[in-house]
């Protein structure tokens, strides 16, 4: 192919880029200054539907709204779209339901230096996921386009390679300089879970560490669910308007979800508990075990709270503290 | 002379790639040990940034995710993935560290699939990551790894992340940014750099214990070799302590050598 | 019935028009007003936002620039510029402000210059500063100004913001997004709307004290009159009182009237 | 014109956006971790050359740099090209020196609610000044473009008015959706100065209040001096990691300077000087009283405290810290 023709990226875009669509949908968007508590059960039931493009924020198994995760395999929704960004326990557990079928990759299957989830391998081995391939940055400037209110944005990476050709993405021009882009589509997620710090009742909140894109995706979903570690006096965000991560008019839901990232690391709260992710890619080696196991954790508990409980509870937290802190003493 | 295992011998060759007042995006695990080393030795004040935002920090442990906690203990900023990247698409980050499946002649790697079908793989890695982002915008890219021919291979079953391409000068000519590419290809039998014009792999330092023919045997293509093929510096009693005692006491790395 | 002054009456159709729950995007001066009163009346939770970044600030005084302390004190968050322009862009900012040298029939304004040189202008204004992004990017802009034949004019000597454009469709034809443009034109004389179809300058309302004739004799251009043309209703005494007492007891802006 | 052509801005691009030029900068600009530790005179002398692309942090009169302003007035500089960007009384103190001579516009000329700059009106009159009109999101932009190592962004303003038209942007399609775009060009200022609350010696600093588009700003220029409130020892930036604004690596030079807004409005410091903004709005009116004014104010000055010192000193900055801190009893 001569250098001189535009390429296009084969694979399946998932989503409109369409920005007077989007409009259509913010300019009904309630930006009410008005308390949005609500639940874990009420918002997976009612706030994602068949066919939905869901996103999560944190980064692989830190900051990650965990017990949504585990309430969208509970509640047994499938079909869903995912945005495989820095997803690594989250795509995990998503994959014990098999919740989605169709996936935008960057990053998929591994736990990083953990090593990579066998069920997570063998379902997308198993044909049964429409995937299109994408690169971090790529997924990052798609939800920053979102966010940005336009259609595209123009990126240097992915030309050249594989991941261009099987990704959705278009080669550009610069109308200044003639440059080569990669054109990377904008993503509108239908839901996004964002696991925070601290957060007030309308969706004001705070978080420390790890921020990844999840200002991006907050502001470029259409329908967003926080889960917070405490919930603060809105005063308190006020006494510091600064600190504000993320705005509450982008926030639809807010649930105080303590521990809300165990098994992952919560920057300043808890760190991850190693033996329970090693037990989680041990057991997936055998799929029956596996399947008793997500039973076992999952789908048979009533809550996140006695996942919590069934490994360990306030005792393993403060454990797993004690590390994040430094404090432990084996 | 110390004795020292290959994944030792590859994180002190790595970790004198990286000089003083330099920035580099690294990983987990093997990269993230060679920078630590390079700030413990000759390179005090080496920028490691890591592309879930943490900038600079005093790492009390070795993260196990790029993402961690420990990313952020005592760093200079807490930057997010899109500031990372910006930053070294802009041009202000010098090396970085990629791994993967498979690595051809030009420095192309896959970490995505082995197989021919894109949705039903054979075997199905967990994709580019940061990493295509990263050989593409850095201006040095370093690869640590075991040498095999089935690693090093030919054709690649799929291109994540881009090295020179088809060589010449088509990395440039797909729209990858002017004066980057593969810097150093860093396995436990040899060193290798690029030829300037081909843009092939070129062997540039030979390890210790190993002929040109055990690299050479080792690879899936024909590689090139300089005229002034040099004999790989072992580790330094020094940087084996360091490394040792200092940056993976516990062995979670260099314990798998 | 309270006397009022012209500015007064401004504000206080103005802030009718904002709705609780609405976000709007304010700058110094009679939309700070409007919106300080719309707050302490009908709509206790306006989400104000200034284009330098306040958000949802409780304003202890009238602020002197659109990035004083002020627009950040006891705010709800400290975005920064992009953020602001971005939200409107992604379709989350109701309305905005706008004010000017020159309007003409299809609510563009004029903001730039006088004369027909553009680097030598007779008169130089401060352009458009975030005026033409309020205008694109906003769902409803709404002007205060008060009415005379220069100022409402046939043609501008430069479209610093865009109104309907050339009306009808050409808005959107333009590129701007769907379903935004020019909402409501307050004037010490008038409320005016837009036609559906034709995009040209409607009269809703007329202000006491005030006939048709006053109000077409000064104005530049023909205006187009509602069917149900109103009388607007003055100022309430409770209106008067918060806005005297509590949103302007300086009386920096209504002093002016 | 018929809509299925596009557009493109008729002014002067004064700014290349070639972005491997601009790497080409960068990949040369020092990232080393040391002491930046300079004044005020040697940073304007050596760091500002003939023809330079400027551009000045803050909003207007808000948290902007005044010593580096008054500097660049008292050592003459000329023939500068300046992003007028909101602009407010930074605008007016340049006007003062005649220091540039191009200018890209979104806001100049006025200091919003304190009315119209005469001097800098009769300037932009005179037709001695290039100039390219934009929007204050249109220039926000272009520096976001450069602080994204991208040559363009696409943006929904402008379209369709004489602002376009007086711009040096391109209307661009969407690859994907067809939809119209203002194109604008990425700027890349050669020099920038920036006024912070908190910085270290290595530059890493902190900013509360108003941030406008200064973070993109730092990371867009290829110079930039950072004037603080006060230096804070490295160690007080790593305890608080996420308040960095910009990080050391965009910055060439750091100096102390308190009271470097005034007469503006630095947030939780001080409040601005209302009555000092009037007398340089009411002394212009009179080109010669402005040139005596200017003399004395700043080219016989020796240095920026001594302006202070004219204008009140420690008193009268005590008065604003008052009125900032709402505790004055006036």
């Amino acid at each position: 192919m001569s250098s001189g023709e535009l390429k296009t990226g084969n694979n399946e875009l998932f989503t409109s880029p369409d920005v007077d669509a989007a409009r259509g949908f913010f300019k009904e968007k309630s930006r009410a200054l008005e308390s949005k508590l609500s639940t874990v059960e009420e918002v997976v039931r009612t706030m994602v539907n068949p066919g939905d493009y869901i996103a999560i924020g944190g980064f692989g198994a830190n900051r990650i709204p965990n017990a949504i995760v585990h309430e969208l395999v509970r509640q047994g929704k499938k079909n869903l779209g995912f945005a495989g960004h820095t997803s690594t326990h989250d795509f995990q557990v998503l994959v014990a339901g098999e919740c989605f079928d169709h996936c935008d990759i960057a990053y998929i299957i591994g736990l990083e230096a953990r090593g990579l989830s066998p069920a997570a391998r063998r379902y997308m081995q198993s044909g049964k996921v429409r995937v299109t391939e994408w690169t971090n940055a790529a997924l990052a400037w798609r939800l920053k386009a979102a966010a940005m209110g336009v259609s595209f944005l123009p990126a240097r990476s992915m030309l050249g390679t594989d991941t261009f050709a099987f990704s959705a993405a278009k080669e550009i021009l610069c109308p200044f300089t003639g440059q080569k882009y990669a054109g990377v589509p904008a993503l509108f997620p239908d839901f996004a879970a964002i696991h925070v710090h601290e957060s007030d009742v309308y969706g004001n909140c705070r978080v420390r560490g790890v921020t990844v894109s999840d200002q991006d995706l907050a502001k470029a979903s259409k329908r967003v669910v926080i889960t917070t570690e405490r919930i603060v006096p809105s005063e308190s965000i006020r006494a510091h308007p600064e600190d504000t991560f993320i705005p509450f008019w982008c926030v639809d839901a807010v649930i105080e979800v303590p521990y809300g990232c165990y098994p992952g690391n919560m920057p300043y709260e808890y760190y991850s508990d190693e033996q329970h992710l090693r037990e989680w890619l041990q057991v997936e080696k055998d799929p029956e075990a596996y399947e008793r196991f997500v039973k076992a954790e999952i789908l048979d508990t009533k809550d996140f709270n006695e996942y919590l409980a069934r490994n360990g509870g306030i005792e393993k937290m403060s454990k797993l503290r004690a590390i994040e802190m430094m404090t432990d003493t084996e | 002379m110390a004795e020292y295992n290959a994944m030792e011998l590859m994180i002190c060759v790595a970790s004198r790639n990286l000089e003083d007042g330099a920035t580099v995006v690294v990983g987990t695990g093997a990269p993230c040990a060679a920078a630590m080393l390079a700030q413990k030795t000759r390179a005090p004040n080496l920028c490691t940034m890591f592309e879930a935002g943490g900038i600079a920090p005093r790492l009390p442990a070795m993260p196990i995710s790029v993402g961690d906690s420990r990313t952020f203990y005592k760093a200079l900023h807490a930057g997010s993935m899109p500031d990372v990247m910006e930053t070294c698409q802009r041009g202000m980050v010098d090396y970085c560290f990629l791994g993967g499946a498979q690595i051809d002649m030009y420095g192309n790697i896959n970490s995505t699939l082995i197989g021919s079908e894109h949705h039903k793989p054979k075997v199905r890695f967990p994709g580019s990551g940061g990493a295509n982002d990263l050989a593409s915008l850095c201006w040095r890219i370093m690869v640590m790894t075991s040498q095999d021919a089935k690693r090093f291979t030919e054709k690649l079953d799929f291109v994540t992340s881009p090295g020179y391409l088809d060589g010449g000068e088509s990395r440039y000519e797909a729209g990858l940014p002017a004066g980057t590419g593969p810097y150093r290809i860093i396995t436990n039998m040899a060193i290798m750099g690029f030829d300037e014009t081909s843009k092939r792999m070129k062997v540039l330092s030979v390890n210790p214990g190993y002929s040109r023919d055990d690299i050479q045997d080792n690879c899936g293509f024909d590689l090139l070799w300089s005229d002034k093929l040099a004999d790989t510096k072992p580790p330094s009693s020094d940087e084996l302590r360091i490394l040792r005692e200092e940056v993976d006491p516990n062995g979670y790395i260099i314990g798998r050598g």
